[in-house]
């Protein structure tokens, strides 16, 4: 029975990996209504940031927040240099530009740093919990900890500020926010800023534990989108909970079900989310779209 | 359907226009490539010249992949010192012209195609991973261009005899795996063994290489785990293969995915297995970020001096890299494996074309595979390069390597595995 | 020096032109209808007036130019603009698209104090508060538009076309109010309908609107007294 | 009270320009007139049968490629650019038509011209079959299906390895050209790969001119109308899917012979990505969209990597973004505007 639960635990450490990086992605799909495809090369490209003031000698406690604030200036930048200008334009076209985003900086982090593996700081203590022969190691409770905290500061942001208020306004109907005088402009950018500050803090909390290269996140990203679809992507506890269950279900199916072993284990998370879509469109915690025609 | 008519009435009449234009074409006119003439008549010398070698390589300097894209820096390096401090190969300087494929079959052959019919090299030399080099082998033997040392350890590089073009280079998985089983089936006959292998070729062929060699011993592998490239994690398998408790751990991954390997080996207090880590993560970069402490007692295989490890600080071949790298490529760093890798494949290049009885395409073909003990600076000492009628394998020993401290230690000697185990089938 | 001055209103969309010059002016705390057909150009001319097309001429609004800034700018000039469509937030609940309303204003209790007011003036408004906004009916978010307008403090209202799609009796309970607001708050209203005759009540002068021009302005009364202008838009002979 | 002005009346003034035509729009009408269309379509077929005449082999690869690639995206058009359906998945259809022509071709069942009717049918018929499902989904819910199901493939093509070769791949003889025809053996791709696409060109042009055609761009305009006005949505949609997923298969039967070899590792998600944006920066909803973007997706990466050896893929990515800027409706949408003829 313990090692089920270690498997259980395995999946949800997983699964907090693909939260963390998903709660990003849901934040800008809230404002923009498009995934942003570079949002995971983003995410390493801040950790790298992190890592490089750490190796110039900074305290990782410094270098925390102040990669979140360059992180910050980043994503905001990006969508005043790279999605303005394409903003009038289909989705599709901006769901290209982000591709593109993707593609350019995986190679310049790559061209920047090499791709020589880089180890991270660890803000968690090394060694685990042990409960009952069921280890619990302390990364992974990080992990879900500090996922767990965005997810709430999040939430409460979205539900109870006026900031909040506002960028929900703006994700909505641009152009009604426009008439009660907000800058839409600036709420896209703060978005964007937020988004990539997030994701910032996914990557630094990910990298002790998939060690530091240009390709960190090109392998969490598909998942992500995979637990934002199923959370529903305008819920962040919908994504938290999609992205935990997705880890769970994709670690037990391929420790224990023979046929589909460790290679076919991509397939679950495919079969949860065509089964949860095909019965709730938006999600499992996503609100269905209200349309007075 | 008036509409199709009408194309095909466009169509004819493109084929008529066509036909008396086709004598003029850009086709016919280059396309001649050169011969030789004397002893070593008829055969092609295309792409080379009294004063030139022209060679072409294709790597993935792009997409997933691009890790392997920091290779071509090293054996760049090294043409670069040939042809400035040794006047080039028997007088003739090296021009390396190297394409991206982006890991992709398709670029792979296109990018051949240029090499061979637009930039009329003389050989390939250095077609990365094994899809894109099998997608280019037919193409290289039609030709009759030499697809020398491909940068892959897949075995049939050297047990396919259709394509007598294209020969490989680094030890075989196979051989390697042998090494582990034979080591094995001396020093711990009734081993566990877990195995976690990359769901591709590369995995595939340790895979077989090590249970064909364990066959009818003691040594069982009790739980196999595969993981794919795209997986963010090795972690889930990991802790699968934990519950095994096997005794010994046979880890079949590459850089990334070794760290994170080694990692969840160390993390994991509960189990403590005998660790052997293939060659191709065994550089010392990849135990670093772990933690050296974490990596103890870790065994692995090698045929090359890691540049990152102490030991071979003082090393006057070794010494030589590390100045060269710097002095022709400034921005590479020397201890990265992949640097050094390219430097020492470079090497035996350069002794392998000096060893050709004819400047033709066919003079290294037959001197790539008529190699007897070519020793190659960097390699470790003892491993010789050696090829012949029934031999497609250039390096085939290896020596096994534990690690204490901070650095690999060479134990054992080094075993011949053709010797040892005969070929490889 | 008149409130809004509005002189030689060009605006158009792309290669297409609506407007060809118009110019008229509005008193502050006066009620200015302006009535035409469908395509006559009357969304278009609010949509210049609030920036949301570009438009070129001159506007003033007591004094500072308003044509050239970006709607967040007009809006916090103190323009209210209540778009067609209503521009309500669907998946807001009521109460949130009030205090979106009141977004640029910094006196938190005066927003506070304002959604009573605008609830007293709209009691269904109170009830749903809490209710999700796409649920309402047309009459209900009609009222929650011009409501969330209110709570700019705005000093002129511009409302495109309330009547639409309501039925006859909440269309003029909805003039009464906005009637009430403008003696009550002297709120300047520019207000766009095609149901001229509703509209003519509450308005203290009227521009007729055709193909992109004024053909016809006045009092309200004169407007209706005009044979022309009941013939075309009231639909009775005089 | 209001001040008592005079009511006025004001006349609209009579618009007295005389229509004046700008020099480009004279040049726009002369190219897109009747007579000038044909010319051109004559030219460019001259062009297209001379071609490999000209070219050395390795250029006919390429456009052989491009070739490919334009019926693949031709496919991915039908279903993105005309019924609005979002795919990362297409690549994996790409990969089932390649396929089955090499396990066909590995074992020599039948002629090679026969594998692309099979792979043809088969993707047809699993393009339908996920063409239900897919009507739940849209946009963004039914890319990420498309797209997990690309990713499942691979492992699942290594899996069975008896059958698909697994991780090795399967090589295969590439088609000979036959003697009478006298061409060299890339000549002879180039024509098999011409006359594919040139077939597949013609049958979606008679289908978007259909009422099939018009079904589906009235579901891309707006789905709720075209319902409303009795059109199939069910029907159409799985339709366009289908026929998206029996191009893909077709692309996919030619790359196979053409290229002569098959891996897991030639289709992974990358391929997928890389139609899409092919054929969003070739032109959404327009047949010369799925030209554009096939050259865009065979030559961009070996451009950029002229451009800048040591990393290629920020030359690559810049240039997606930038031709983005350009023309956020693809080439296709560009050359229109620049050739509109205004009425």
């Amino acid at each position: 029975m313990a090692e089920f639960i270690q498997q259980v635990v395995q999946g949800l450490g997983s699964g907090a990996i693909y939260a963390s990086l998903a709660l990003a992605l849901s934040l800008i799909y809230r404002f923009t209504g498009i995934v942003n495809l570079a949002q995971g090369e983003m995410a390493m490209f801040s950790t790298y940031i992190a890592w490089q003031l750490v190796h110039a000698g900074m305290s990782f406690w410094l270098a925390l927040p102040l990669t979140l604030l360059i992180s910050f200036a980043g994503g905001a930048l990006i969508e005043r240099i790279i999605i303005r200008p394409v903003e009038g334009a289909p989705e599709l076209t901006i769901v290209i530009v982000t591709v593109g985003l993707f593609v350019f900086v995986n190679a310049a982090a790559g061209f920047i740093w090499s791709f020589l593996i880089k180890s991270f700081p660890n803000p968690f203590p090394d060694g685990a919990l042990n409960v009952g022969g069921v280890q619990f190691d302390f990364g992974t409770l990080g992990v879900l900890g500090v996922v767990a905290v965005v997810m709430g500061v999040l939430y409460l942001l979205f539900q109870y500020t006026k900031l909040g208020l506002g960028m929900r306004a703006v994700a909505q109907d641009p152009a009604s926010a426009r008439l009660a005088g907000i800058r839409v402009g600036r709420m896209l950018a703060l978005g964007w800023g937020l988004a990539a500050t997030a994701g910032a803090l996914s990557g630094i909390l990910v990298a002790p534990l998939l060690f530091l290269d240009p390709n960190l996140m090109s392998g969490v990203l598909i998942y992500a989108i995979a637990a934002a679809t199923l959370g529903g992507f305008d819920s962040p506890i919908g994504v938290v909970v999609g992205g935990l269950i997705v880890g769970v279900a994709e670690t037990l199916a391929g420790a224990y079900i023979g046929f589909i072993g460790s290679d076919l284990k991509i397939g679950v998370p495919l079969v949860i989310i065509i089964v949860v879509l095909l019965l709730r469109p938006q999600g499992l915690f996503g609100r269905p779209t209200v349309e007075r025609a | 359907m008036r509409t199709t008519t009408r194309w095909v009435g466009i169509t004819l009449a493109g084929v008529l226009l066509a036909a008396p234009l086709a004598a003029c074409s850009q086709r016919g006119a280059n396309n001649g490539g050169s011969e030789a003439s004397g002893p070593c008549k008829g055969q092609q010398t295309t792409g080379i010249t009294k004063t030139s070698i022209k060679l072409g390589g294709t790597y993935p300097l792009s997409g997933p992949a691009s890790a392997y894209g920091e290779i071509p820096k090293g054996v760049r390096a090294y043409f670069d010192y040939v042809n400035k401090e040794k006047g080039g190969v028997n007088g003739r300087k090296i021009q390396w012209i190297v394409r991206d494929d982006a890991y992709q079959p398709p670029k792979s052959v296109e990018e051949a195609r240029r090499l061979v019919e637009q930039d009329k090299v003389f050989a390939l030399f250095q077609t990365l991973g094994t899809p894109p080099s099998t997608a280019i082998w037919d193409y290289a033997n039609q030709q009759k261009v030499p697809q020398i040392y491909v940068a892959t350890g897949a075995s049939k590089w050297g047990t396919d005899t259709k394509h007598p073009w294209t020969i490989g280079w680094q030890p075989n998985y196979v051989a390697e795996s042998r090494i582990y089983a034979k080591w094995l089936k001396d020093n711990k006959p009734n081993a566990k063994v877990a195995v976690l292998y990359q769901n591709d070729d590369y995995g595939q062929d340790y895979l077989n290489g090590f249970t064909k060699a364990i066959a009818g011993s003691g040594v069982k592998i009790i739980a196999k785990q595969s993981y794919e490239v795209t997986d963010p994690s090795v972690a889930p398998q990991m802790s699968k293969l934990a519950e095994s408790k096997a005794d010994t751990f046979f880890d079949i991954t590459t850089p990334k995915f070794g760290s994170q390997a080694l990692a969840a080996d160390a993390k994991d207090t509960s189990w403590n297995p005998l660790h052997i880590l293939n060659s191709v993560s065994a550089s010392v970069t990849v135990l670093k970020p772990v933690g050296f402490s974490h990596v103890q007692n870790v065994v692995s295989a090698a045929y090359f001096k890691d540049p990152a490890d102490p030991q071979w600080a003082d090393d006057p071949a070794m010494k030589l890299y590390k100045a060269k790298l710097k002095q022709y490529q400034p921005g590479a760093d020397p201890e990265d494996q992949f640097h050094a890798y390219g430097w020492t494949v470079a090497e035996s290049l350069v002794k392998t074309l000096e060893s050709m009885k004819c400047p033709t395409r066919e003079g290294l073909r037959d001197a790539m595979r008529s190699q007897h003990d070519q020793t190659d600076d960097m390699l470790l000492p003892g491993v010789l390069v050696n090829t012949g009628p029934g031999d497609g394998f250039p390096i085939e020993s290896m020596q096994l390597e534990r690690f204490k401290g901070s650095r690999w230690h060479l134990f054992d000697k080094v075993v011949d595995t053709r010797k040892e185990f005969g070929p490889v089938q | 020096m008149t409130f809004l001055e509005v002189s030689d209103l060009r605006a158009g969309y792309g290669a297409v032109r609506v407007l060809h010059g118009l110019s008229f002016s509005v008193e502050e705390g006066e009620i200015c209808a302006i009535l035409g057909p469908n395509g006559a150009g009357k969304t278009t001319t609010l949509r210049a007036l609030s920036g949301v097309i570009r438009g070129r001429g001159t506007v003033t609004l007591g004094g500072t130019n308003l044509l050239g800034r970006s709607p967040e700018n007009v809006a916090r000039l103190g323009v209210a603009h209540v778009p067609e469509g209503r521009g309500t937030f669907t998946q807001l609940t009521v109460e949130e698209n009030l205090r979106i309303g009141g977004y640029v204003r910094r006196d938190a209790d005066g927003v506070r104090r304002d959604i009573d007011r605008v609830y007293a003036y709209f009691p269904p408004l109170r009830e749903r508060r809490r209710q999700v906004a796409g649920s309402l009916s047309g009459g209900e978010q009609q009222m929650l538009a011009i409501g969330r307008a209110l709570m700019l403090r705005p000093r002129l209202m511009l409302l495109d076309e309330p009547s639409l799609g309501l039925a006859p009796i909440v269309t003029r309970e909805l003039f009464g109010i906005v009637s009430a607001v403008n003696e009550e708050e002297r709120t300047t209203v520019v207000v766009v309908e095609q149901n001229a005759h509703l509209a003519l009540d509450i308005a203290h002068q009227a521009h007729v609107l055709e193909t992109g021009h004024i053909v016809l302005s006045g009092t309200a009364a004169d407007i209706r007294a005009d044979e022309q202008v009941a013939q075309a838009y009231l639909g009775y002979r005089v | 009270m209001t001040t008592g002005r005079e009511t006025t009346r004001r006349t609209a003034p009579a618009e007295a320009d005389t229509p004046y035509v700008s020099p480009r729009e004279r040049a726009a009408r002369l190219l897109t007139g009747r007579p000038a269309r044909w010319t051109f379509a004559a030219v460019l077929a001259v062009a297209l049968i001379y071609a490999p005449f000209y070219f050395v082999p390795f250029r006919n690869f390429q456009l052989t490629l491009v070739l490919v690639y334009a019926v693949a995206l031709l496919g991915l058009n039908l279903l993105v650019g005309y019924s609005g359906q979002i795919s990362l998945g297409h690549g994996a259809f790409f990969a089932i038509g390649a396929y089955a022509t090499a396990i066909l071709m590995y074992r020599g069942l039948v002629p090679y011209p026969v594998t692309l009717v099979v792979a043809a049918v088969l993707c047809f018929a699993l393009g339908f079959a996920l063409g239900v499902p897919a009507l739940r989904l849209r946009g963004l819910y039914l890319a990420v299906v498309t797209l997990s199901i690309g990713l499942f493939l691979q492992p699942f093509l290594k899996r069975f390895g008896s059958l698909t070769g697994g991780a090795m791949g399967l090589t295969i003889p590439k088609p000979e050209p036959p003697a009478w025809s006298g061409l060299a053996p890339d000549q002879w791709l180039y024509f098999l790969a011409l006359l594919v696409a040139a077939v597949t060109f013609a049958l979606v042009w008679c289908l978007m001119r259909s009422r099939v055609g018009r079904a589906l761009l009235a579901i891309r305009e707006n789905e709720t109308a075209a319902e409303v006005m009795g059109v199939r949505l069910a029907f159409y949609k799985t339709f366009a899917f289908a026929w998206s997923a029996m191009l893909a298969g077709i692309a996919g039967a030619v790359y196979t012979w053409v290229i002569g070899f098959v891996s897991p590792d030639s289709f992974t998600i990358v391929l997928s990505i890389t139609l899409l944006a092919g054929i969003v920066v070739g032109g959404l909803g327009s047949m010369s969209g799925a030209v554009f973007g096939a050259l865009f997706v065979e030559f961009v990466p070996s451009v950029s990597q002229d451009v800048n050896e040591a990393a290629p893929g920020i030359i690559f990515g810049l240039l997606i973004i930038v031709v983005m800027f350009a023309a956020p409706t693809g080439f296709a949408g560009l050359l229109r505007r620049l050739l509109a003829v205004r009425k």
